[in-house]
């Protein structure tokens, strides 16, 4: 295999060299614990007070509203267990999305378990919520709604300002999984009426294993990891001081050119998009057109499953993703096409490709070339195809 | 994660396509669960004389099938009733575990089509007696606990 | 200051250039998410796989009753919690001792909290629990024991194999927090009838952040983290892939010498307790004698309190700790010393000087000949050691 063009900037992203840069002393030499009093540990505190100001100032919060976790999925456990434990004598009703990512979704389900109620809100066929269903799942008893700002598989942004000016005036929290949503959308927590919000720093060429949730001052919400007095209290557990360091560096690089990537990536984004309707018939983008990931590219192959496109690519060294679900092992296909009302077999032939930073116009038309040629091959084996063939047409 | 004799077949499937006036046909899997075999068999004597396949599914889905293909053209009826999910799997040296259900799938596509020759021609065979090509074989295996 | 001698080995380690090597490329190169099937994440995977297998190695388990987690304190929180949890039905009592980490302390508290019943076991002076204790504390609604392997302040090792055999007889569960054992102590999971285990790689010579629960197999607790499918579903959240693999290194590194590495510590140690011992009066060592981490040196100086202590080693350039409410910025001193029967006054000034591997003799010796003058100085700045001189004697 010669080419090697990563497709999959939504799953995960490479460290950046700056942020790598940014990490390394923290390993080796100023190791100390941050929690120590004297010299070891100084340099160690002050580098997670740093970085601490710098994914403030990427969402638009304080810098004591930020406090560090182990990822994304840490963050969204902890804030809607910490907000549903924590008023749970004001009520038991949450409201979330049906696309949420499944650190989301679990956790509603799990609280399910403990006696809470849940409402699950469907989307449009875009993967958008209804303001107006979201109104109406409101009850006296409803304590948190969480909703994530943009959807890691179809690439779909949720109207948040709205969501959260309807949250701020039935005084219910509002959190947000922002996590795909960081570098990629302007994010200010108080122009979005937004108390509670994940993100995760290898999204943004940060490393893996950390995130952070803000948590607007004075908001009550139950310790998740108890211990340690470290993250004010809220978080104990020695900091990862190096993964910290380097969050704060890549959330500050994420945001401080943020038009200027969107644009970049938005052209590509588009030119492929563009490119596979008019190469290849039968095809269909899942998402919102315009209300989408600047990166995010998902279509529906008709006829064709989703996991050999994603072997018969890899094959020609294009890494994508898939909502298959003989690619995960698991019994359905992707909840998220399953709630935009795509039919099961159709769901199944469905491909992620998102594009980031590294990505080049060359890699788009190096795909553009040869994955009409890939679905040829494989719709020519599927006895679905057949059928269309015999008919004539669809 | 697949061997190299799985992603052989994926790439250079044997035995793709249909087989005009076929003497059997079998269908199974459901689209539903993504994944649908469909095979065509041409039998003379008893014997197998050609066999095509076509495919809706994974890598080891369509893996399966082209193997499965090539080890029962030439063989008799009873020979290819034999082949059992296992034999796929050890002639692709190996399927991951979620994916072992493609290697069923593709023993009961087989078993289906000569049930639909078996039946077009007034057959018995004992393989075929508790054969239901219908039956709900898709267990995705999973591999938690 | 010239010299910069570590003497908090216990706080927190460097990590070793071995174990950032073995990190360093899946930084910036094999980024994947380990999740994805193809090519790119595939190194990752393999690369976890591998350090499943050396922890399990360093600890006598299986490999797959390895899970990583984002530190010790999220495994400490996740083992209790989630056997809590899952066996909430068959009673609803836990055991543990009062000299645990805040960790696993604060977990029982929260727990107590939600209607679980938590005996605090005392300790005796050499801060061990007493089995005779323990098997009173067993009730019929006893559904957890967790008591540390050894503990981070006085260095104290219990009876972990007699804990675990009482356990077992009584079906019931038993978890140890063996974060400051990993690498001082030979820990076999089966030979000492552990049932879940906590560690940390910081502890360890391995970066921050990361750590592991060892469950035996066969063992229902309740996920802590909910989300993604990783950790074969137990613990949700995209792998610290470096991170994870740094602890597998350090793990191997810490475990395949053993017995070595222990004696030359231990040499260290008692040159430090016994040079302490001969120079300074009106000293004691906490902890146990015998029954202690090989580089574990805690030690009372009466009359002065800890955190004076500490700031003028700092001074010299040493970096130990103290178990003085004046360093931690808390209210009370160290409810370990406390819990070892040491009156208030005297628990305030405690030091802590933890060895390690890169700890000299010549370390050692520069604190033994400043140490005195130290306690010397800060002595005759105290009105309770003026009256000590006064009565000629104590
Ligand atoms: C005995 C003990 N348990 C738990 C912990 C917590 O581990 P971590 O800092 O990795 O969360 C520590 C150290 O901080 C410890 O010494
Ligand atoms: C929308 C969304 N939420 C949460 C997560 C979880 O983040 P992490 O992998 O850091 O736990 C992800 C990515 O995996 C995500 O895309
Ligand atoms: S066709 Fe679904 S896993 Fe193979
Ligand atoms: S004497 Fe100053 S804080 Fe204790």
């Amino acid at each position: 295999m010669n080419k090697r063009i990563y497709l999959d900037y939504a799953a995960t992203t490479p460290v950046k060299e700056e942020v790598f840069q940014a990490m390394k002393p923290y390993f080796t030499e100023a190791f100390g614990n941050p929690s120590s009093v004297y010299s070891y540990g100084r340099e160690g505190k002050q580098a997670i007070d740093t970085a601490r100001k710098q994914v403030a100032k990427a969402i638009g919060s304080k810098t004591d509203e930020i406090f560090f976790t182990g990822g994304g999925s840490e963050a969204d456990n902890w804030a809607i267990k910490g907000i549903a434990y924590a008023n749970k004598n004001k009520g038991k009703h949450i409201i979330t999305s049906n696309i949420e990512h499944h650190a989301v979704l679990h956790t509603c389900e799990y609280l399910e378990k403990e006696g809470f109620k849940v409402t699950y809100l469907e989307v449009d066929e875009y993967g958008q919520i209804r303001i107006e269903d979201l109104k109406k799942a409101i009850t006296d008893e409803t304590i948190l709604i969480t909703i994530m700002f943009a959807n890691n598989e179809v690439g779909t942004i949720q109207h948040i300002k709205e969501i959260g000016e309807i949250a701020r005036e039935h005084k219910i929290y509002f959190h947000t999984d922002a996590v795909q949503a960081l570098g990629n959308v302007k994010i200010d927590v108080n122009e979005l009426n937004i108390d509670l919000l994940s993100v995760s720093a290898h999204k943004v060429y940060g490393p893996k294993g950390v995130g952070a949730l803000y948590v607007r001052k004075g908001i009550k919400l139950f310790s998740f990891i108890h211990g340690g007095a470290q993250e004010r209290r809220r978080r104990a557990g020695t900091e990862n001081v190096a993964g910290i360091v380097g969050f704060g560096k890549a959330a500050e690089m994420a945001t401080e050119n943020l038009e200027e990537h969107v644009s970049k990536i938005k052209k590509l984004r588009d030119k492929l998009i563009d490119g596979i309707n008019e190469r290849i018939k039968y095809v269909r983008l899942n998402g919102h057109p315009t209300d989408r990931l600047p990166g995010n590219v998902n279509f529906v192959f008709e006829f064709i499953e989703g996991e050999s496109l994603l072997l018969s690519l890899d094959l020609i060294g294009v890494a994508g993703s898939s909502g298959s679900a003989c690619t995960s092992g698991s019994l359905d296909p992707s909840h998220v096409l399953m709630a935009l009302g795509l039919p099961h077999e159709i769901a199944h032939g469905s491909l992620r490709l998102t594009i980031g930073d590294f990505t080049t116009e060359e890699d788009i038309d190096y795909v553009l070339e040869n994955l009409p040629k890939i679905v040829d091959r494989l719709r020519m084996m599927s006895p679905l195809y057949e059928e269309v063939l015999k008919g004539g047409q669809k | 994660m697949y061997t190299e004799k799985v992603m052989d077949h994926f790439m250079n499937p044997r035995n793709v396509g249909e087989i005009d006036n076929a003497s059997g046909v079998g269908q199974v899997g459901n689209a539903k669960c993504g994944d649908i075999m469909k095979i065509y068999l041409d039998v003379k004597d008893g014997i197998i004389e050609d066999v095509k396949f076509k495919t809706f599914g994974c890598g080891s889905a369509i893996a399966s099938s082209s193997v499965a293909t090539e080890m029962i053209k030439g063989k008799t009826l009873e020979e290819a009733l034999k082949l059992t999910n296992r034999q796929v799997v050890s002639a692709l040296d190996g399927l991951p575990a979620p994916k072992i259900h493609c290697s069923v799938l593709a023993e009961q596509a087989i078993k289906s089509a000569i049930l639909d020759y078996a039946q077009k021609n007034g057959l018995q065979f004992d393989e075929l007696k508790d054969f239901n090509p219908d039956e709900d074989h898709h267990d995705h295996g999973h591999d938690h606990e």
